[in-house]
Order: structure tokens, then C-alpha cells, then sequence
């Protein structure tokens, strides 16, 4: 398992490919469930043309492995990685990557969907989207069930 | 007792700081009394602040102890 | 949309990176949600050295298509790219890819579910697993719920 | 009538071919007659045999016409 803030941009499916290299578990896997978040150009029919996204350094980190650790618990999981972006993003950037890897697909999925409906609505982020008229602060994700 | 405040998001820039260490008297004892204490206000905790002890989630009625780390923020919105 | 056999070894994260590049939709979908299924090498308890895949030539094809359409009317998707490896396989390689787009996360994760459902239970594709004794016919995918 | 006749995976073993031509008499108009025709057996489709005309799943009751490509194959095991 690993969980990283990053500060830089990143490019998502060069980190999945790093991490599955690093885990030398071909052969092992059959599945692997990924989820990447993207920086939008508008929310809620405003114009959006940047972003900060502040964190509770600690207890982020800590909140996030918690929740991982939660997955691995309840899913038969070989490798979970989670990064989220801090700071200041731009359009069109990844925001957040969840991959899980497991022998199965329905493991891979559910755990995945698991991990990012904890995030987005327990892990400490909070962002702020620059528009037109000025800042403001987003005041809700959007639920996850369709 | 002594304990550290945080602030986050929006609440840091309503309370116009984002920490400070908090002299308590010892009859308050819960997230919500602090909270009528840092604002002045007799309301409870409203529904739309979250708190966490020591960086932990709890609940309006959790209690305070010498040395904890108490946060304020409003609902989170990563991912 | 875009679907594809493939004969060739493929690496999923290089073409989920250049479908994404070919949209041109930056800073338009907020969520990618994608699954790879990879060549394990072993399957109920017994080790697997190779893989040949069969299919359907036109019949697949024209299968898959229309799984993709029914996801595009049963949710809102920018983008959906299914790659499916025919012929001979080796351990570790990616054998499927269903990579989905959307403004939003359900809608990604429940069209990514529900192409890879339907293409396990209903796209003719058929795989022969080389053991040790010999070759043998996989006679049924495990279900998708767990 | 003529019809083409597909069989894939460990059917296409057990026929012991990919695919023939078939002349059908006018009394064969249904998937399970023209299964029971080509196994020369009197059971009807067993349960683990899919079938398709032009490419489209159907079920032992689908009618065949002239010219029809009828494919017979186990159950699928893609992904």
C-alpha cells in the first residue's frame, strides 16, 4: 500500500505502471480497478480557471491510510496506491489516482469505488476554485451514487 | 488546561487565523463547548463543521483533555 | 467511442494516455475510471504456462460496439475505449481494457462495471489455458459480484 | 434451403470443423432442429450450447431462412 500528497503535478498512468513494475507480481494479478480525478474548466455552470486545494497536513495522510487499510481488510487486495494533489492546480490535471490490484475484478472494483467514496466525502481536503468574480470555496462534493 | 486550535478552509478565514493555543477553564469539556467559547456564541456546533481530536473525527459531545489537538473545518471536498 | 481487437502485446497506461490526448477534452471529464485484466498464471489451483484466445471475428466485434452504445444511452460518457487481445497470450500481459470518461465519477465507475460485466458474460471470446498435462478449454468466467 | 454453420471453441473440436454448408429440407426452421440435425441425436440444445444468427444471440426457439449464418459456441470466457 502506498498513499502520497504531491505537490507537482503528475502524470497518473506512468505512476500505475511504476508502482505495478515495483510490485513484481505479474502473473499474480488479474485485475486492476483505476479511478483518476481531473481538474474541470467549470463546476456548477461557472467558469473555473484555477485551483488551490488545502489539506490538514497529518491528519490527511493518516485519514487516507486508514481508509486503505479499511480495503484491504474487507477485499482481498495484492497493492493499493492513492495519491492525491495539494496546492495549486491547473485545468485539466490529475487531481487524484486511486489503483487497486487483485487476483479478481469484483474485488478490484468495489474496493476502489470503496476507497474514493471515503475520500470524497471523509478524507480532510478542502478546495478552492478561482473564478471570474474571484475566489470561493467549494462548498460540497457531489454523492457518488448515480 | 492547554490545548491547540486549527482552522481550516473557510472557518481559517471567518476566524482570521489558522491556529492558536486555547487556555481552558476546566468546566469546558466538549468539541461544543469550545466552539460557544471561540465564537462567543450560545448556539451549538453547527451542522455543517466538522471536528477532529488529536486528528481523529469526532462527534459534538466528544471531550477535551489537557495537550489535545482540536480542528475545525466545514465539509470536505477532495478528490 | 472506440473498440479494438488486438493480436499484438499492448501496454494499457500508453493507451489510455494517447486515447485521452486524441479527445481533446481537457478540463471537459473529471473522472477515469478504467479496468485491465491481466494474464494470471494460474487458474483453479492449476498452473497455467500460456494462453490462446479465440473469438468470433465480426460477431465480437460488432458485440462489444453495441455494449458500448448501451452504456453511452444508459449514462453520460465523454469517452469509452475497449482494447481485447485475440490469440496467443503470455503470463502477466493485458489481455482486456475498458477505459471510460465522464464529468463524473458514478457515471465512469457504473459504465466501466457494466461494459466488463457484459463482456465476460456475453462477448464471444474464448480461452484455451496451456497446463502442464496439456491444453484445456476455460468452461466459465467467474461471476462479477462479489 | 442453404445455410452456413459456424462452431467455436471445444465445439468446433468436437465437430471435428469450423464450419460447413448445410442444405436444409423445409421441416428444419428452428436452432434446436438444426442442432438435433447436425448431432443426429433426438435431445434438444443442452443448456451450455449459445447460438447466434447473422452475429445476434438467440434462443433454441430463433427461426432460420435462407442463407442464415447459424453459429453454435460453449459459454463465453472473455475479459
Amino acid at each position: 500500500m502506498k498513499v502520497e500528497l504531491r505537490k507537482q503535478r503528475f502524470t497518473p498512468w506512468q505512476e500505475i505502471e511504476r508502482r505495478q513494475t515495483l510490485m513484481q507480481k505479474d502473473g499474480q494479478f488479474g485485475a486492476v480497478v483505476s479511478f483518476i480525478g481531473n481538474m474541470r474548466d467549470s463546476n456548477e455552470g461557472d467558469n473555473v480557471s484555477a485551483m488551490a486545494l488545502e489539506h490538514y497536513p497529518g491528519m490527511t495522510e493518516q485519514h487516507l491510510e486508514k481508509i486503505c487499510k479499511q480495503a484491504e481488510e474487507k477485499w482481498d487486495l495484492m497493492e493499493v496506491l492513492v495519491i492525491h494533489r495539494v496546492g495549486d492546480i491547473e485545468i485539466g490535471e490529475a487531481i487524484v489516482l486511486v489503483a487497486v490490484w487483485s487476483a479478481h475484478r469484483a474485488a478490484a472494483f468495489e474496493a476502489c469505488r470503496f476507497i474514493m467514496e471515503d475520500l470524497k466525502s471523509r478524507a480532510p481536503f478542502w478546495k478552492q476554485e478561482t473564478l471570474e468574480e474571484g475566489k470561493r470555496w467549494v462548498e460540497k462534493n457531489t454523492p457518488g451514487q448515480s | 488546561m492547554t490545548i491547540k486550535v486549527k482552522y481550516f478552509a473557510s472557518l481559517q478565514e471567518s476566524f482570521g487565523r489558522a491556529e492558536e493555543s486555547v487556555e481552558l477553564e476546566n468546566d469546558i469539556t466538549t468539541v461544543a463547548e469550545l466552539w460557544q467559547r471561540l465564537t462567543g456564541k450560545d448556539s451549538g456546533l453547527p451542522d455543517n463543521v466538522l471536528t477532529a481530536i488529536n486528528m481523529e473525527y469526532v462527534k459534538a459531545d466528544a471531550r477535551i483533555k489537557d495537550g489535545d489537538e482540536v480542528a475545525f473545518f466545514p465539509p470536505v471536498t477532495g478528490g
